[in-house]
């Protein structure tokens, strides 16, 4: 399964419906280790995402998923936008030469971690985005492994972003960054991106 | 939630709006941008630029501290949000005269990543661009493989030291130096008695009993060290300096900057009695602070609370820094 | 009740204490007294001294006014509580450099007594003494046959305007003019979201629960005249500037200045945003304020709420008062 | 009856102990109508009447009268300082020429409306100070009269001191300055001032 710019676009219109839906519950979850913005912050992310794409008028991929990343770059803020800005930026950079997922991932979570230095383990979104890029590499993708990644950041310390000021004490809440980016990849396989 | 505002989500730029117009003779808005810049261009030329900024709500940092002698331009963020590299990019577009933008970053993953896309941003223009990350809250744990601690109201002391500099002609690199030089010898602790309730959240970021306080709790109303029953003046300071004092080491040979700043909800009436116990507390250490403010400079919404600063001055140039006089809103 | 305070009894004296010794380049404590003076007494040569003051809970005012170019020396009482009169006779004889004394008084009672009899107490010792009471208060009804209106946030407006024309050597009798021109051409009306404790009361002077405001209250927590649901930015400053406008008649032919005043526990955030409305609701009515400042000046302690003082400028001098340079801690 | 200097020690022993029971009490009456203080700030000022008084070495009734002035003026404040303040002083002034307590009453009266621009029925001290003066004109003086003076500041509408901004809402409340003066007046009657 290549990526297709009809992929990216339904993948983008489920996306913006669940950070919709989950808005509140992503600014939840960053409340008892972060500052309670999340969701309000992914949520001017898409609804810019959307805006912008919107304005497109047969787009290649390239362009596609630059103007992706130009709209979360620009209204995000916050830690999540440089990172899930850097991510798609990277895929416009190198989606002329691939367009397989396991491989554009690959480099999307290589900006993320160069942008924000942190590692697997460090209780961030890259706990999710590592084990994406971990399975594809060897098979298919499914809902339930991206959940069992997301969840997995319950238990872990944070020594990265705001939750890393609570140090032991962010043991026992999800990231809520990685929860995030587990809405993503789930509108990912159903925007039928995974064959 | 009581607040004097409309729409949450327009509180930004309508606070902007608000600020700028109110002072037109010291700061502007930069067009389709929430940063404002200097009115006195001519003050910018042939300087280096100083930009800085974060997210809203530590009003009046950052758009207070603009003007000649200070900060260039402010860039401002939604609440407790850093802001888009476009808009720091504009900022640093604005400012730039030629001789380069210093960037003064408060410890946050947000804010180093933001203000690093937008030096980017800046390098593909060949603008000169350098920056330091201020990290004086030593609440904080500080560690290599963490984040590291976060950057509070020692970033005023920073505004002013490499905004004095730039005016007087520094070059860039020595900004960058004078900045490197500083950064260890400002060391800031803050106790809470309430959080900051942010507008679009509508409740306050953490709840304190009536008679509860938090030692240690940064500006995003960041969990602090400990908590316990409130206490006197007198023991509150007797605990901040104590901390400080296992970080700087202080000295009654040394000479010390000193920044008592109230976190929003906190009248100065509590600020000039804190000062008046930390007055004493240094006294009885031989210390009487060279340079010393007290006020709301770097605040955390409607948070009761004080923070404490104290900047060691190693080079008698950074006490003449401090004292150099300074065209703002709020310094 | 949670304070950053030692002893409720001893907030003022200690207050007193941390500002002048936090701000020795400013003023200095009149020894064995609660009032303060400027430390520059060359400043004070051959001008008309300016004394104000009157109870605590107002910081900055009146210390933080207290300098070169605006007061000569300033009093604390009590929380609240207007200063005694041998108090104020301390401060007059500390700023009569032989050009006679002018005094600048908020109209309560106490205050209008005790600084009579501390006039009264000056000349017997053949200083002259001069003085406005200031009553900018438009929420309570004017009228000759009771206290009339209270004196609150326009005075640090009168404070800035006698204070440059004594520093540019005007005498007490055009001091006293100036004063009494000035003073029918200001206007405060203010609305609160909660009211301020007194520590040594220990609770709040009303109670307005979660989702209600007071129009017209006064600074120590004096009713207002009315009490409804918390209401937009825009719908307060419609109510409080029409309420300016029917006594003072707002025209866009003429000039104004603007003071936007938090309360005490307000933050500049929702501040800025007031002014925004602020600014927008007087546009409409072709009015651009020709001097605007916005921030805590004249408080209430701890209250939440903002104060609107208009000041029609209707002599240009006025306005080159407001801008004339002064070397204070807050203004 | 004439006042001497060992009925005025009794009368300020009585009336400080007098204040300092209900000092709460005064402060709770300031509340509704004023600015809560009342009771700290006749406290205050009688703490330092006691203060000065003690240090006093056979003091005549001129410089008693001075004394007691003094101190209420330098440690009061408010509105109540002055005027307790200038009764006291009218009374020191006038003292050499008449010991009656109803001339040096009437003498103190008419500092305190000089001082306040208060009239009769302006719901202040005045309120007790001036019934106490005409009752005193014609017969003795009972603590119940005193009372009664006081009491009937709760119907009056206030015209000056911190009270008249309520105007018409004043009403139904007690004037703390009212209820002070009748805890001196009845401390006088105690300390055998009336015969
Ligand atoms: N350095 C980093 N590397 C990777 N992810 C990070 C980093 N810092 C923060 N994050 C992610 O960002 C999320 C928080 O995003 P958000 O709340 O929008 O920003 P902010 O923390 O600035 O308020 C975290 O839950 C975490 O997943
Ligand atoms: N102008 C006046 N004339 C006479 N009595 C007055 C006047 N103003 C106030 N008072 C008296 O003073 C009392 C209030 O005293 P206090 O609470 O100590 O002072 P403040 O009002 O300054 O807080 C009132 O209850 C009233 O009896
Ligand atoms: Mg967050
Ligand atoms: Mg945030
Ligand atoms: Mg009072
Ligand atoms: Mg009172």
């Amino acid at each position: 399964m290549m990526i297709t710019v009809e992929i990216v676009d339904k993948w983008m219109e489920l996306f913006y419906l669940k950070v919709s839906e989950q808005k509140a519950y992503l600014s939840e979850l960053d409340t008892p280790i972060g500052d309670g913005d999340h969701g309000n912050n992914m949520m001017r992310g898409m609804q810019g995402v959307k805006d912008s794409l919107d304005k497109l008028t047969k787009p290649d991929l390239k362009t596609t998923f630059k103007t992706i990343a130009m709209a979360l770059i620009s209204k995000v803020g916050g830690a999540a936008g440089p990172l899930y800005g850097t991510a798609f930026l990277e895929m416009a950079k190198k989606c002329d030469e691939t367009q397989a997922p396991v491989e554009l991932f690959s480099y999307a979570l290589e900006g993320i971690k160069k942008r924000g230095g942190a590692t697997v383990g460090d209780k961030t979104m890259i706990d999710v985005w590592a084990p994406v890029v971990d399975i594809l590499e060897k098979s298919s993708l499914s809902v339930e492994q991206i959940r069992e990644a997301a969840n997995g950041t319950k238990d872990l310390v944070a020594k990265k972003g705001r939750a890393s000021y609570l140090g032991e004490r962010s043991v026992g809440h999800l990231d809520p960054g990685a929860v995030s980016s587990q809405y993503l990849f789930e509108s990912f396989i159903e925007a039928g991106g995974i064959k | 939630m009581k607040k004097i505002i409309n729409n949450p989500g327009d509180v930004v730029p309508e606070m902007i709006d608000g600020l700028v117009r109110a002072y037109p003779q010291y700061v502007k808005q930069i067009p389709e941008t929430e940063a404002v810049v200097r009115s006195n261009k001519a003050s910018m030329d042939g300087k280096v630029g100083i930009v800085s900024g974060g997210g809203s709500g530590h009003e009046p940092a950052h758009p207070g501290f603009v003007g000649k002698g200070m900060l260039s331009a402010a860039v401002a963020g939604q609440v407790f949000t850093s802001p888009t590299p476009d808009q720091i990019y504009e900022a640093i577009k604005a400012v730039n005269t030629g001789k380069g933008v210093f960037l003064v970053i408060k410890n946050y993953s947000g804010d180093v990543m933001n203000f690093d896309m937008a030096s980017d941003m800046a390098e593909l223009d060949d603008i000169p661009v350098k920056s330091i990350i201020v990290d004086d809250d030593i609440a904080v744990e500080d560690s290599l493989y963490t984040q590291g601690r976060r950057g509070v109201a020692g970033t005023i002391l920073m505004h002013k030291i490499v905004g004095a500099a730039a005016d007087q002609g520094a070059s860039l690199e020595e900004i960058e130096k004078l900045a490197k030089e500083v950064l260890p010898h400002i060391g800031t602790i803050a106790v809470a008695l309430s959080a900051a309730t942010v507008p679009e959240v509508g409740k306050p970021g953490f709840e304190l009993a009536d008679d509860e306080i938090e030692y240690g709790v940064g500006i995003h109303s960041e969990p602090g060290y400990r908590r316990e029953k409130i206490k006197t003046s007198h023991e509150l300071v007797e605990e901040l300096v104590s901390k400080i004092d296992s970080e700087l080491h202080l000295d009654g040979s040394h000479k010390y900057a000193v920044l008592v700043n109230g976190m929003g909800a906190t009248p100065l009436m509590e600020q000039y009695v804190f000062s008046h116990d930390l007055l004493n507390e240094l006294a009885e250490r031989k210390i009487e602070p060279a340079f010393m403010k007290v006020g709301n400079y770097m605040t955390s919404i409607d948070m009761a609370g004080i923070s404490l600063t104290i900047f060691e001055l190693v080079d008698d140039k950074w006490l003449d820094y401090l004292n150099y006089p300074v065209e703002t809103i709020a310094w």
